[in-house]
Order: structure tokens, then sequence, then C-alpha cells
């Protein structure tokens, strides 16, 4: 079943005197993602990739186009079911120093979505945080800490137990690990794979690493000028 | 009589948190010409060692051993000495170049103040050298008089380089000079940087963590780990069959060689684990391996490597199969 | 650039017109019956109701609120700014007459508190933690704290009574800008120290510092060609902005040393309820606020490359 | 204010516990229904008083940036100064010998001695009674202006950074506007306009005084609206209030305590100025400003008048700067020096 189904999207920014210069960021893209599966997204800086990434999650509103989750078209969605799409789509950034609030310890960072939504009780929270942090192997001691505290690696997998705290269907991962040295890299993405095959989740996996993409994707999409220009 | 040769090299600062010993007990060798690739990851004092060998550390580092270059040992030297010799002798590029550019002084004139300040010529002159320079590393004399910020990351580079270079010194260190770049970008100026210096003859200390970039253009390579030197030797062969166990990890971890992960990270560096560093995280670790802190091992073909595994075999790539246990 | 300055002088008009709004309606807000205080003031203190009458005709302020100020508006674009409530001399040509004096004092002090303060500031920041930057810290933060006019005070009973060596008040030859200029040169020069050296420690850390000094160059040339250049940026803005404000009159300074500025001519006007004066001082001073700081930027963008105005972002 | 404080509550496992004894354990109360506007102002305000209070307790309890504070040897004598004026202010009757109102002509103009200990003014009052009593008035308006222009300031550079558009126009302009003034002005004309008295000053000052919050916040917003955090908590579909709240109002409060303590230094100096021109606190009440201007006719024949009100105006002043500089390093919030 398809989950995900994206329909000629647009995305342009205008700017200059009299709103003349249109940047052409994200120029009509269409593809479907399946349930479970990974989607690569391979492109030279400046292509659009990230711009295509958070407008297929409504971070940025569409110019023109459709996207369809589980068959339901979401740009129409206000109030309540947009909060619950909330809980169904979710974004992994480049930079984990600066995905954390620096002001909260990361036991308030990784339970903050589930309070939001209201998903479990004070007591629940509790037992949910230890099993979600356990879930990226990471130490029970690094809860009390701040961000400023932790590594590059160790961040960006508070920031995956935080999104998996909503048991989320489908992620997009924008450059996740392009800041990081080849062994953190290694381990986080080992991370996401296998959280794939655990908990269903599928991926727009966003970088300029073909590698990478090639080694994470079922399906490469090739972007040029916010074009698809192959699919592999 | 090799160009650089580092002696038991140790730097730590005196920090709030007690003292950080960000290199050990280096020895590492740059001969005449030669390209030597400094690898490891993030936080593993390669950018310290970098700095080290040209004195640029902050007041509250603590610096023993030995730097021989061309004969003469550069912690001796006198302030203005080692004044003379930076950017004269040995040109750096430092890591990010946004930030190591002044901003409010257009890239000419930081250039053809390197040639005023050496050589003492005058005004025109520089200016001249300063264009000749900035167009051998690719970038258009005409636009000496813009500033920095009207740069992109790729050009902020070739900028560096030229200033690096720009007195043809004997020994150019170059530190991560490609991180933050895609890929096109990244393999543009790896080839100018190791053109450049075929071209002028000097010898190239490259400090990356990037795998590529080193086996592209690198002759020898040394692998660096927590503030220790842990393998070192022909960087074809340390690629093609690594010997220590965290290179392997490092080849292994590359998503051409399937992307296999090294559980833990880094160590601290205040109160580091007893015996071998990587211990802990090493596939291949004994309890010996916890108590006994391996010295650097000469083995076959100019190899050598920090690890007890091959006290017995004296070959590189033979690991005793007794030892491997996962 | 030019579309910038445009867009901003466009910005000082309708700011401007914001501030003749506040102070005209200012003159509402302010208790008892505008008439009747400027026939009190005029006629003394035993008026009749006639003679309230005939200033509130003669003011013009019986007609409805808005038409008085449209009417006060029109004249002020023509650079009529009215005549004085009380003396019914000319405003403008008042506010003229005292505009010297004001820029006199302003421009000494601004001098006085950039000699002092630029040096110490860099001094310090080069020698951090010394006994001359401990020094420098602690001098500056005490001259933050000490208020204007009681230094103004102090400096009266040691130069002017103890020791009569300089006049306290007047205006006309050097020696009587020396005490004023003193008070306030010295208090601006504690707060430009305090920023200069920050600012300087700010840059010293760059990395460019250190790119600079591994390229070998010598120690004087990366502090005068890289690092002050970088810090002064601030200080000048700093120094433009003070300009502004004393432009603006160093009112109690003038009041102290009966400095015949513009700054005493609003206080004295405030005083006297002279309303069209204290409208005309208020308006001339924000105007001549607004254009040193729209100057100020202008000079920034100059300075700094990175700032380019042309582009719209 | 409301009686919701802002602490956070982290129930710990045994197995971490012993690790929390070091750190003081704030409750978070759980909140689940979204706020109408009016209560929202409100509930931000409470939550700026709790924040800013937590802050300062907050700090001086946190290990890290005690040690920090500790150290800066300036920073810690302020924060005495300080304790010591609110002292004098609070138990004023009870420090001061005599009541500051009381003339005794026949004492006028006397020296310091025993009975006086700071002399007499022209009226033959106390001068240390009276000096005593400024403390009320001077930390009075400090703190009463600061606290309103911080909250007020915060709440519209919040409001306008994060929202934009025209409601950021109209709240930048009205910056403009009030900044188009020396502050020093339009303090005057207000003051002048509205008569004397303690509260005209205080609405005088709280009116010039407000935007430089605004302006300080709204840089910081705008920078922290780009950053990932922030977009990641828009991506949670969290309300823009919960966000405001949540997210963006703790990374200014660093900025905002520190330009608070600095500018109550700077309000002191202000009233005392108002007060010293005539326009501030009217005569005969006890107030630093005034008693200096009172002093200047007796200026060679009783210095005293003016020393003792002057020294202790740069006391206070010099009291919260130290303290602000010791916040500023100790939160390395990076405001710079305020003018």
């Amino acid at each position: 079943m398809t989950l995900l189904k994206v329909e000629n999207l647009k995305k342009y920014y205008s700017s200059g005197l009299f709103r003349r210069q249109v940047n052409r960021a994200v120029d009509g893209v269409s593809f479907e993602l399946e349930r479970g599966k990974t989607l690569g997204l391979v492109g030279k800086s400046g292509c659009g990739k990230s711009t295509l990434g958070r407008t297929v999650l409504r971070l940025l509103e569409p110019t023109a186009g459709k996207v369809f989750f589980e068959d339901r078209e979401i740009s129409g969605l206000r109030g309540r079911e947009l909060k619950k799409l909330g809980t169904e789509m979710q974004i992994i950034f480049q930079h984990p120093e600066a995905s954390l609030n620096p002001k909260m310890r990361i036991y308030d960072c990784i339970a903050e979505p589930l309070r939001i939504h209201g998903l479990c009780g004070k007591e629940a929270e509790k037992t949910r945080v230890l099993e979600l942090i356990g879930g990226v192997a990471l130490d029970e001691e690094l809860l009390f800490r701040y961000p400023r505290e932790l590594s590059g690696g160790q961040l960006q997998r508070v920031v995956i137990a935080r999104i998996l705290g909503l048991k989320p269907k489908f992620i997009v991962a924008d450059e996740p690990t392009s800041m990081l040295d080849p062994l953190v890299q290694a381990q986080i993405l080992t991370l996401l794979k296998k959280l794939q095959q655990d908990c269903g989740i599928s991926f727009l996996f966003i970088s300029h690493d073909p590698a990478v993409v090639e080694w994470m994707s079922d399906e490469v999409a090739v972007m040029e000028g916010g074009k698809i220009v192959e699919f592999h | 009589m090799s160009l650089l040769s580092v002696e038991a090299l140790n730097v730590s600062f005196r920090t709030g948190r007690g003292l950080v010993k960000a290199n050990e007990g280096i020895f590492l060798e740059i001969k005449e010409g030669e390209v030597l690739a400094l690898i490891g990851e993030t936080g593993c004092g390669k950018t310290t060692f970098g700095k080290a060998l040209l004195r640029l550390l902050s007041k509250n580092v603590m610096i023993k051993g030995r730097i021989l270059f061309r004969g003469r040992d550069l912690l001796a030297l006198s302030r203005n000495e080692m004044r003379q010799l930076r950017g004269k002798e040995i040109g750096i590029v430092l890591q990010n170049p946004s930030l190591a550019l002044n901003p409010v002084l257009s890239i000419g004139d930081q250039l053809a103040e390197v040639y005023r300040s050496h050589e003492g010529c005058g005004k025109k002159e520089a200016e001249k050298k300063a264009g000749e320079m900035l167009g051998l590393v690719g970038i258009d004399p005409s636009r000496k008089a813009e500033y920095p910020h009207q740069f992109s990351g790729g050009m902020l580079q070739r900028v560096m380089v030229a200033l690096g270079l720009a007195l043809r010194p004997a020994l150019l260190i170059a530190d991560e000079p490609t991180r933050g770049l895609d890929l096109q970008t990244k393999q543009q100026i790896a080839d100018l940087i190791s053109g450049l210096v075929k071209q002028e003859a000097s010898a190239l200390l490259l400090i990356t963590h990037d795998l590529e970039v080193a086996e592209q253009i690198a002759d020898r390579a040394a692998v660096m780990y927590a503030g220790e030197i842990v393998e070192t030797g022909k960087a074809r062969e340390i690629f093609s069959n690594p010997g220590h166990p965290y290179t392997r990890a490092l080849l292994e971890a590359l998503p051409e060689n399937g992307l296999r992960a090294v559980p833990g990270q880094g160590p601290s560096f205040v109160n580091p684990p007893s015996g071998c560093r990587f211990h802990p995280r090493c596939a291949f670790g004994t309890e010996s391996c916890q108590k006994i802190r391996p010295r650097l091992l000469e083995l076959e073909g100019e190899r050598q490597v920090r690890c007890l595994l091959f006290e017995s075999t004296g070959k590189p790539e033979e690991i005793p199969d007794d030892a491997a246990k996962s | 650039m030019w579309n910038y300055i445009a867009k901003r002088l466009l910005l000082i008009f309708v700011v401007i017109f914001g501030v003749t709004l506040v102070t005209f309606s200012a003159m509402y807000l302010a208790p008892g019956d505008p008439a009747e205080v400027i026939a009190l003031a005029r006629y003394g203190q035993d008026l009749s109701a006639e003679q309230i009458e005939a200033v509130r005709a003669a003011e013009g302020l019986d007609s409805p609120v808005h038409i008085q100020y449209l009417t006060w508006f029109e004249h002020v674009l023509r650079l009529d700014f009215g005549k004085s409530v009380i003396s019914s001399d000319d405003i403008l040509e008042e506010i003229l007459f005292r505009l010297p004096a004001t820029a006199e004092l302003a421009l000494a002090s601004l001098f006085l508190s950039l000699i002092i303060a630029i040096p110490a500031g860099v001094l310090s920041a080069l020698k951090q933690n010394s006994l001359l930057d401990n020094a420098c810290v602690f001098t500056s933060l005490l001259g933050v704290s000490i208020p204007n006019f009681w230094l103004g005070l102090f400096l009266i009973w040691l130069f002017a009574l103890k020791l009569p060596l300089l006049p306290s008040y007047g205006y006309g030859n050097l020696e009587n800008l020396v005490l004023p200029t003193l008070t306030l040169g010295t208090s601006m020069a504690a707060v430009t120290t305090r920023l200069t050296r920050s600012s300087m420690l700010e840059v010293l850390k760059q990395e460019y510092i250190v790119a600079a000094r591994a390229r070998g160059l010598d120690e004087r040339s990366i502090l005068f060609r890289h690092a002050l250049k970088n810090a002064l940026l601030p200080v000048l803005t700093f120094a433009g902005m003070q300009l502004g404000y004393l432009l603006g009159g160093a009112v109690i300074v003038e009041t102290i040393f009966s400095w015949p500025g513009l700054g005493k001519l609003l206080v004295d006007s405030i005083f006297a309820r002279d309303f069209a004066l204290v409208q005309g001082c208020v308006l001339f001073i924000a105007i001549l606020f607004s254009l040193s700081s729209l100057a100020v930027d202008i000079l920034y963008a100059v300075l700094d490359p990175r700032i380019r105005y042309d582009r719209h972002d | 204010m409301t009686d919701m404080t802002e602490s956070r509550c982290i129930n710990m496992t045994e197995k971490t516990a012993e690790k929390m004894t070091g750190e003081i354990s704030e409750k978070k109360t759980g909140k689940k229904a979204e706020k109408t506007a009016g209560k929202m102002i409100g509930n931000i305000a409470g939550i700026m008083i709790g924040n800013i209070a937590g802050k300062m307790i907050g700090n001086i309890t946190r290990k890290k940036q005690v040690q920090e504070f500790r150290k800066n040897r300036l920073a810690v004598l302020g924060v005495l100064l300080i304790a010591f004026l609110a002292f004098l202010a609070l138990f004023a009757p009870l420090v001061s010998p005599h009541d500051p109102l009381e003339q005794k002509l026949e004492r006028g103009l006397e020296g310091p001695s025993l009975e006086y200990p700071f002399g007499t003014d022209n009226l033959g009052r106390c001068i240390f009674s009276r000096v005593v009593y400024g403390t009320q008035v001077s930390l009075g308006i400090g703190v009463l202006v600061v606290t309103a222009t911080s909250i007020a300031g915060t709440l519209l550079g919040i409001l306008s950074g994060y929202k934009g558009g025209l409601f950021d126009e109209i709240v930048m302009r009205g910056v403009d506007i009030v900044l188009a003034f020396p502050n020093i002005i339009l303090a005057l004309v207000i003051a002048g306009l509205l008569g004397s008295g303690f509260f005209n000053v205080v609405l005088a000052l709280s009116l010039t005084q407000w935007p430089v919050y605004t302006r300080l916040v709204r840089a910081q917003v705008l920078s922290l609206k780009k950053q990932a955090f922030v977009e990641a908590a828009r991506a949670l579909r969290a309300s823009n209030f919960y966000i405001m709240r949540r997210h963006i109002l703790p990374n200014c409060m660093g900025s905002v305590v520190v330009l608070g303590t600095l500018e109550i230094a700077h309000v002191i100096i202000f009233a005392a100025a108002l007060s010293f021109l005539g326009l501030g606190i009217p005569m005969p009440t006890a107030e630093w400003g005034s008693m200096l201007k009172e002093g200047i006719p007796y200026l060679l024949s009783a210095p005293h008048l003016t020393f003792f009100p002057g020294l202790m105006i740069m006391l206070t002043v010099l009291a919260f700067n130290f303290a602000g500089d010791g916040l500023r390093d100790c939160l390395d919030t990076g405001t710079g020096v305020m003018a």
C-alpha cells in the first residue's frame, strides 16, 4: 500500500523589488513511497532537496501540487487532524547541535513530544523515556545532562529517540550524517536501518553523498534544479 | 635527512576539568616533497598536532618533545625566528575558511600583505604577485578587490590555499581542507592542493577525517586515535589491507565497504582508558590489551602498528585467529 | 545603496510624524487647561476669564484638536515652528541660536571620551588580567556608576570653589568649556572604554587573528591592520549614537553649568509650561537624532563591507 | 500574578537518584488545555516573573554557573551590596536614628557627628536618615520600572520577532519613535507634563526604557527562529504559543536578566537626574537626586550635603553594574556592553 504519494509538488520563492525574481526551488516533483521502504534523494547542494523534504512535510507551504498521506490529501488539514499528522510524519535535521533546545535537559527533550500529544501519563512517561533512550543505545545517565555536554553522534541519537516516542510512519532524514565522522555515521545509519526493519518506518533519505544514499535506499531519485531528473 | 621529524611530542592543556592530554608520545616523519595524510575522527587531537608544529596553540598549552625541521628544533626557536619561519618555510591552511579570513579586508590585500611582510617588496609588486597566486589557485585575479563574504565555501578554500602556498614553503599543512564541501568541490580542492604541491615540490601534511581524499592524494598515511598514532605506513597498503583494528573499523565503516559500525565513541582525554586506548571498542581486545600500553611496532613494509596482536605475527595482514573474538 | 537611504528617509519621516503626534498629544495629557496655563504665565496671577478666553482664541485652542494639529504640522513643514507662547519670539530662531553651544559641548566631550577610551580599551584588552587591565576595568566601572551631575558638582567644588581656577558657569571663551566637557567626556569615556575592551577581546579570539599569526605577520601589523579595524567598528557606531544623544543637549550638564544649549532651553521651557517651545525643541532634537543615526548607519555600511544595502534581504 | 510557577520535577529511578542529590529537584506541572489570549498574557507574565526569580535563584544554586559567578569577585561584591541596600530599604525605620522629615532649624548645616553620622541639611534634617529612606525610593523605582519594562519589552520582542509581518512592522516603528528621542528628553517631557511624583516618574521611565528589551529580544528571536530545534517543534505541530513559551522565551531569559540588572542601575541614575532637575520626586520626600539639588547652594560651606547622596547613588549603581557584569559572564549570553 503506498504510504505517501506526491503529485507535481512546487515551491517557489519570489524576491526582488516587485517580486519579479522567482526562485523555483522545487519545480514539479512527483513520487510514491511504499510503507517500510526508503526513497533516497541525492543531488548537488542547492538543487532543492532540503526544500522538497520540508514541503512534503508541510513545514513549508507548497506553491502548488498535492501530497497524499495514506490516501488522505494533507494540504487541507487543520487543527486536530494536522496535529495528528505531527505524530505520523517527522524530520531529522543535518546539524545535531542545533536540533535540541539548549536550555532543556535530555530527559525533557525526549519527553516533550509525549507531553505535547498527551501520549502517556506522568508515571508512564518516565518508563517510556527510559525505554526510548535504551532503544538508541545511550546511557540512562545522559538524561540529566544538557545538549551542550553531548557529542554530535549522541545528539543525533537523542533526536531519533525523541521522534520514535511518537511511533511515526514516515521520517524525512535531511543529511542526518553529513556532519559526522565515518564511524559515527555508520552507527547512526545502521540504527536507522534497524528501526526501518523493526517498526516499518518509511524514509525520505536526503544526502549529497551517492554512496551513503545507495546503501540506505531501496530506490534513488537524483535531483537537479528543483526537478527529479532520474530514478534508479 | 627528513624534512620534518617529530620525536616524542606531548601536547597537553591545563583546563578547569584537569589536564587534557591532546597528543601523547608522537613520532612522525615527512620527507621532502612527500604527501603524508594524518587521518583521525573529530576530536582525536590531529588539529592540535598541526597547530603545535607552528606553535599556534593557546597560552594554557604545555609542549614537550622535539620538532626537527631541516635539523632545527622548532620548539627551541625564539619567537622572532619562529615568526619568520611561519608562512615562509611552513605554510598552513586552517580549518574553516569562512572564519580564517579578515572580513573587512579584501582578499587581494590579505594576500599582498604576506609578500610585503616577508619579502619586503613594494605595494605594486606585492599586488602583482598576489594576482599571480590567485590565478594559480583558479580564482580570477580581477576579483582580488572583493571581500571574503562575496565568495562561496569552495572559493574561500582556494584563497586559503593561495595564502598557504604564497611564499612557496617547503611544507604545507592543510587542516581538513575538504570538510563541509559537497562532492564536486571536494574533488576540485583535493586535485588543486596535490597538483600545486607537486608543482612547487613542497611536502604536504594533509589532516583529514575523509578517507577517500587521503587515499587519492597521499603517499604515506598515519592514523591517530585519542591523541596517539596507532598506525603509519604507505598509503596504498594501509588502505588495501589495514593493520590496526581501528584503521580496519574506519575502512569498514565506509558505505562502499558495507558500512559496518563499531559501537561506543572516542575516550576522554582527561583520564583515558588504561592500556591500549581502543580496547573498549576493539573486536579483538584481550585482557592484556587493557593492562599494557602497546608501543609502536615496526612491521614489514615500513609499516608501524600500535597493537599487541602483531607482537607475534610481525605481518600487518594476519591477525592471529585465536584473537578474533566476534 | 540609494534605495536603502530613500527607504530610511521615508522611515524617518514616519518616525518624525509619530514624534509630532506624541509631543502634540502630550500637551493634552498634561493636567489643567492649556489656555489658562498660558494666560497665567503671560499675565501673572490675577487674571480674568476674558483674558483666558482671549488667549484661547489667539492661540486657536478653541478649534478641535485635530485642526490645531494639522495647522501646526503644516507650519512645521514650512519650517515655521511658530512663536513661543510666553516670550512670543520665533521658536526656530531660538533653537538655532542655542544649537552651536550644544554642538560645541557635544563634539568636545565626544573627542575627549574617544582619546581616553580607545587607547585605554585597546591596551587593557591586549594586556588582559594585568594590573593595567584591572585598573582600567575598575575605573571604567566606577565612571559608569558615577552620575555625571554629581561629578559636575564635584568638579565645580574642586576647580571653581576650592581652588578658583575655572568658571563654573557662563559661555563664550574656552575656559567655560573645560568643566562641562570634563564632566560629560569622562563619564562617556567610561562607557566607551568598556565597549572597546570587550570588542577588542572578542576580535582577538577570532580565527583570522590566528591565521594572520600563522602566516608569520608581525604582532604590530596583526594588531593594527587586522584586530583594530574590526574592533573599532562597533565603537564608532556607538560613538555616532552618543553624538546623537549629545545633540539632544546634555540636559543635566547644561543645567548644572547653565550652559546655553538646547538641553537647557528644553528644561526651562518645560518649567515655564511653554508648550509651543517644548514641542519645537523636542521635534528639532528628534529630527537631529534621527538624521545622526541614519548617518551612523551609512558610516557603518561604508566601513563594513559585509553590510550591503542594495540587496533586498 | 497567577500562582502557577514554572519549575520542573523529574521523578527519578533509585539508580539515578543519588546523582541528583547535588541539584535542587524542580517540579514541572503538566499542562493540557490550550490558553485563551487574555489568560495567555497573564500566563507569560507569570512565567516571566517565575523565570526571572527562578533564573536568579536557579543561577545562584546551579553548580556550574555558581562557581563562575563566585569566581567573579566583583559580581559577588555586587550581590552583597544589593543585599545590603535591600536591607536598608526594608528596615529603614530601624536603621535611621532620626525621622527623615523632622526639621530642627537650630541644628542646621552641622557636619558629620556621632548624633548625625552624615551631618544635617539646611533645615536641620538628619542626612543619614534621609539617605537611608532614599534607598526605598530609588530601589523601588529601579525594580518597578525594570520589572514592567522587561516584561512588556520582552513580550513585544518575542511576539514581533516570532510573528513578523504587520505586527512586527508596527512594533518596530513604535520602538523607532520612542528611541527617536534621546531617552532623557522623552522622560523629561512626560515627567514635566504629568507633574512630579513617584508614579509619574515610574511611568515616564517605563515609557522610555521598554524598547531596549524589545530590540534585544527581537534580534535574538529572529536568529532562534531559524534554529533547527524550533523547526523541530513546529514539526511536532506544537502551537505557536507553546513554542514561544517553551523554546523561545527560555533562550532569551539569560540576556533579559543581564540587561535588566544593568538597566536597574541605569534607571536609578535617571530617576535621580529627574529629581535633580526638579521634575522627579517632589520635596520634602527623602530622595537622593533632590537632596543633591538642595545641597547646591551650600556646595562650598557644607559639601557633605551633596557628598553623601551622590555617594549612595554611585554605590547602588556600582552594585548593580558589578552584579550585571558577573551575570553576563556566567550566563555568557553575549549581550555586550549596554550603553
